[in-house]
């Protein structure tokens, strides 16, 4: 059929002579573990050398190896349920360890290396998870919200932060992590365009991991996610995420914008989800094993193993003693995990309210009566 | 002490929250330049400026979400809905999150905002600008549900919904919007979630709140023609509501009316009537009886003052708890 | 006569309802290869085709709505909501859209939506997966709710509820899910909206419905160890409510207790409480007592123990309505 | 700062050599009436000819004129309310004219020329205004859904009618109207998502006329529009809304798409608000009144007159008749509108349910029996 030359299938005003080839991710680091050059890119992972990379790498592997001892955990009947992050380690460890402490981070449900990197002790993350808390840390001591389970609402509430973040003069970001699920969801569109209408410092992480539960991205998008953001008035980033540091790079191309007042920045992380959704998922039903083996030569950490050894900076002594890190981690983290001790009953009525609610106490006062009664009682 | 509208005595409350607290921040469709479609927010917005009074994008999750993100960094926003019927696209994040992230982080995060619902009928208007949803909010754990009936404590509620560290939605009577009252802007008010016995009485107690209370009144002042001693009970807080005090006037009276105009089924009535029958069991001389909207969808305007309970349809309810000839006795030609 | 689960049953009547009109169409996240994440759907997609179930971008409002537009076209959109919690972001296009067409369109349009909402807890789970939200969809005019409690009315229902002109909120007792019983896949249900009493009973009428009669019909067993008869009615649906069978029933007890796991304030049982007290009044001898959720979100998994109404808390409630010794007169020492 | 090459603030994949001049809108008529030509568009309305001509031109005479009549009626106390769409005439003509029978057309308040365009007769849309009733018509009639007054919730019905369209086989198109503020709402944007997963024949219809009551179009947006829905994979066309004929090819462009299986299309009608909101709304609060007087300049009437005088089709005769409708159309409609009756007490209760409902049936009886007693009663 005929269509017209100005009609648009783009959005225009692209400050690229090559936008056909910009759905390739931006990529530093080989499958192979090659680093290739990147004019645009290089400079801002210049500084990434040495123990940073040791570093780096410790950090995937230890939350590797505690994702893998919660995934034991479930299995034991310690944990009702988890969410691997299994694959994702460089799209969570990359982004996150390029964040200021005053940076704020509002995630869902998947981003246990991020809060890792945050600082929150692993047995926090599993306390939602174990039943005995509705979530499992203080935000304000590690400037990381507790996730967001209902898919998408948190890119509002990073979106609200960082509107706090212009009013209070500071140069702190809010960052809001999110899968390509989410992107299908109202809020996260809402929050794009609050972000542009007020040029919020937010950096909006999405994940692609290909899927969303048992629903391929292609049901949510039919074009790169990165793609949208443009429309919005927001520039994004389609980032390998397997590639930590062609992530770190780009967040902090998205970081320094948001800094600097030129608003949010969109990134789609390229990514794949190499486990379950959760342990209770059963991806055989639906996930075509071929691309599972594919995305497994790309896994992230094996890559910047390869990209250390060319280095050699992968000793035996750092080998082990990054080993060491992961399996003490993980030992004291299955021991704090068991002993997290279970609530009081009448917790419950906690903190539903910040000031005193007679309806509430009334309803307190009786089950407290109600629990001493049938203790007493021999029913 | 100075003679004040409703909607003014609220933008008074608003004018001095935003003055007197520098984390306080409007948000909402329309409220700058145009002051709000009611003007309730008139001046504020070139008083205090666009970042204290702000113009959002026309989408109510996202002024209720970001409003949240705000409280995270220590704001007080205060979201106008611009119609009761334009609240639902925020409801989840109503309920899933300015409800539940105080509980839910066992105390760390405070949700101090402030949302602002014109609600309720009889204003001629078209569908969706007319409905009640309080009891969504009510039935909702970790909301605070207030409603004021008068200039007076429209002042001193807002200030005090602003001020409390809990969510708080603020249900504004717009049918009352124009009536007018003193109001003290100095004095201390009564707390926020307490009930107030606007009229005294020994017959019966109708229970009512928001645009109803004035039809109350004159319901009452009606019923002295009939001999009859109404009490009204201007609820002001529907989540919680002020159960003592409710309980103390029908130990008094043994008769309970109760009005509202959200449809009566799962409406607070409901709430109120249970309650009631369970704390006043033995002193309940008839069963408590409810004036509400009907189970319908808000009805065109031509229809609404069927809908909406008036002064006869309170009387009518009245009759029965005494006993007396009333529409379901039928009527007895004299 | 087979024998299935709760789930099969309602998988068995959507397979029913798909095969005996083409009309119908599943909507919904993962309810196509996955076969939902409870399986409810499972296999449906192999025997209909991705066209008619549809797994869905994340979106639940985007589901109701594009749902209503194929109601516009004639067809019968069952849309699974996956889990109670997240059904809010569809809450506009449900309360606005989906229940008011009908009569906005004085019956020129019909909408024969089913929603269908996995809902309850004390399955062990997070947040969000444990709700009970059927009271904010029971005040809404325009909507039909039910909730079945065992696998023959799982599969009747759904298939009455897919028939059905009008808008139905089919709330399935995940927790109940895997259990099972006989189900006669031929014969003629009992209307939609008519209540069932599961045992009768002379002494107390205990009202469950969905997840909580079976707790209520093993109360109501433990209950005669004490010497005490009591008539269970499993209510099925919940607007509208079959009051003439609850009334039958209290006039022949004189005592109730009502049961659910939502919020007690603003929930179903003040509903249920207020009509029985209105409709029942000189018969009642003791005032109508709820067991309910806390008025509070619901708790981590750990403590939903004490949240959800258990057998005791019942029977605690039937000793309170019997005048017997109980939590609330304490305990004597015997 | 520095930014990478790779990064996008366009989707890429542009058919166009000139994405960058692709924000003007299409305009075929200038505000002179002059006919520009359009390698692209001309064919789109070559066809559009002679008695053509002179029906768009009644149609948006008419169209005018019963609105200035509706607002007369609501001075004078006949309609509760009244939103006028002055200024937006072409924009719904145009469009609505080219649209077949049996597509389905579902809009917000504001699209009555549409409305007058699909065969509703006057009265009709302003039975909601005047309180007798809570949607004007029966939309199966003229294939038109009554007015959604909840911003953007029609753009999802229209895909899932369009979607319906798809498994019925059929070449029908949907469409759905709405606003520049709506585009901010969730409910728009998971539209277009489920539109481009599901390849569904809908045309999205945005009059951007430049205001959402008093915000102006940029606190919606900071980009154009019609940037948004390439992102989503929907292409897109800006055009100017006060061009009738710009329109009508644009729209044909859209549903020739659709109806050859092409999916959706986005297009954003350039337009401006000349009228208050509505009569209840005060624009001398927040309108800059230069502003207005360069859209009066661009009045897509006037424009259309212009180009007919220069075809010499406007004759007195031509112009008298046109008029002639015009009043008679007011004449009757004030009538019919005045005469619209009333709605019984009773009939609140109707059409709730389709199906009998005991608790309803019980309240009817009740208020029936409560009416007939204070009748007969002399309080
Ligand atoms: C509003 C809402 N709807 C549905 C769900 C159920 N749900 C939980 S995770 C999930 C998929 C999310 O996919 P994605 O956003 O890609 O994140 P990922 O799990 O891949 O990290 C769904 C549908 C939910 N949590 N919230
Ligand atoms: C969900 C919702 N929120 C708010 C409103 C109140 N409201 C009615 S019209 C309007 C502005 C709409 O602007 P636009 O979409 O550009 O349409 P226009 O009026 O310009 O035709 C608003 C905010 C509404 N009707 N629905
Ligand atoms: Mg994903
Ligand atoms: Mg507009």
């Amino acid at each position: 059929m005929r269509t017209g030359l100005s009609e648009k299938t783009s959005t225009g005003g692209s400050i690229s002579s090559s936008t056909a080839t910009a759905d390739e991710p931006v990529q530093l680091l080989t499958p192979e573990g090659v680093r290739i050059e990147s004019p645009e890119y290089d400079s801002w992972v210049e500084d990434v050398a040495g123990d940073e990379l040791l570093a780096i790498y410790q950090d995937m592997t230890v939350v590797r190896r505690f994702d893998n001892e919660a995934t034991a955990l479930q299995r034991q009947g310690q944990l009702g349920l988890w969410p691997p992050l299994l694959g994702q380690e460089a799209a969570q460890v990359g982004s996150a360890r390029v964040l200021r402490q005053d940076d704020f981070v509002f995630t869902s449900y998947r981003e246990n290396a991020v809060a890792y990197v945050r600082g929150v002790p692993l047995e926090d993350m599993t306390k939602v998870w174990r039943g005995v808390a509705n979530s499992g840390w203080d935000p304000f001591t590690v400037n990381m919200a507790t996730p967001a389970v209902i898919i998408g609402a948190q890119t509002l509430h990073a979106t609200g932060y960082a509107m706090g973040c212009q009013r209070d003069g500071v140069d702190s970001v809010a960052v809001a992590y999110f899968g390509d699920g989410a992107t299908s969801q109202g809020d996260v569109n809402e929050a794009m365009i609050f972000a542009a209408s007020f040029k919020a410092p937010v950096v909006f992480f999405c994940q692609n991991n290909q899927w969303a539960i048992s629903e391929p991205v292609g049901v949510q998008a039919i074009r790169p996610i990165s793609d949208r953001a443009p429309g919005f008035g927001i520039p994004s980033i389609r980032v390998d995420g397997n590639d930590v540091l062609a992530v770190m790079a780009a967040t902090r191309v998205a970081l320094e914008r948001a800094r600097s007042g030129g608003g949010a920045t969109f990134i789609e992380a390229v990514t794949y989800r190499m486990g379950p959704h959760t342990t209770s998922d059963d991806p055989s039903r639906y996930e075509d094993l071929g691309e599972h083996e594919e995305w497994a030569a790309k896994d992230p950490i094996l890559r910047f193993e390869r990209y250390l050894d060319q280095l050699g900076l992968l000793t035996d002594e750092a080998r082990a003693s990054v080993k060491a890190a992961a399996d003490d981690a993980a030992k004291r983290f299955r021991a704090a995990c068991i002993a997290l001790p279970d609530p009081e009953p009448l917790s419950v009525f906690d903190n539903v309210y910040a000031e005193p609610h007679s309806g509430l106490e009334r309803q307190k006062r009786e089950f407290a009566a109600y629990l001493s009664y049938v203790e007493g009682s021999d029913r | 002490m100075s003679e004040l509208t409703l909607s003014k005595a609220i933008g008074a409350g608003l004018r001095r929250a935003l003055a007197d607290d520098d984390h306080v921040l409007l948000m909402g469709e329309d409220i700058g330049e145009l002051g709000g479609v009611f003007r309730v927010t008139d001046g504020l917005k070139h008083e205090f400026g666009a970042e204290r009074v702000v113009d959002t994008p026309l989408a109510e999750s996202g002024i209720v979400g970001t409003a949240i993100g705000l409280a995270f960094r220590g704001y007080r926003a205060v979201c106008e809905i611009q119609f009761d019927g334009f609240i639902y696209p925020a409801f989840d994040q109503i309920v899933a999150q300015v409800a539940k992230l105080h509980a839910r982080t066992q105390g760390a995060v405070r949700v101090p905002l402030t949302l602002r619902v014109p609600y309720g009928g009889a204003i001629g208007s078209v569908e969706h600008h007319s409905e009640s949803p309080e009891a969504y909010f009510a039935h909702t754990a970790g909301l605070r549900v207030v409603s004021p009936s008068n200039p007076q404590d429209a002042y001193d509620m807002i200030r005090q919904a602003i001020a409390s560290d809990d969510p708080v939605m603020y249900f504004e009577p717009k049918r009352r919007y124009w009536s007018k009252g003193e109001v003290d802007l100095e004095h201390i008010p009564m707390p926020l979630d307490k009930a107030r016995v606007v009229r005294e009485g020994t017959d019966v107690t109708l229970i009512a709140y928001g645009p109803l209370v004035a039809t109350a009144l004159d319901a009452a002042a009606a019923a002295t023609d009939e001999g009859l001693s109404v009490e009204v009970i201007d609820l002001r807080s529907l989540a919680p509501i002020d159960f003592d005090t409710v309980e103390d006037s029908v130990n008094k009276t043994g008769r309970v009316v109760i009005v509202h105009e959200a449809a009566q089924f799962g409406g607070l009535g409901a709430e109120i009537a249970a309650t009631i029958t369970d704390r006043c069991f033995y002193r309940l001389e008839a069963p408590p009886q409810r004036v509400t909207g009907f189970n319908v969808p808000y009805p065109p305007a031509k229809l609404e003052e069927h809908f909406v309970p008036d002064l006869d349809r309170m009387l009518d309810a009245v009759d029965r708890v005494m006993g007396r000839e009333n529409s379901l006795t039928g009527w007895v030609a004299r």
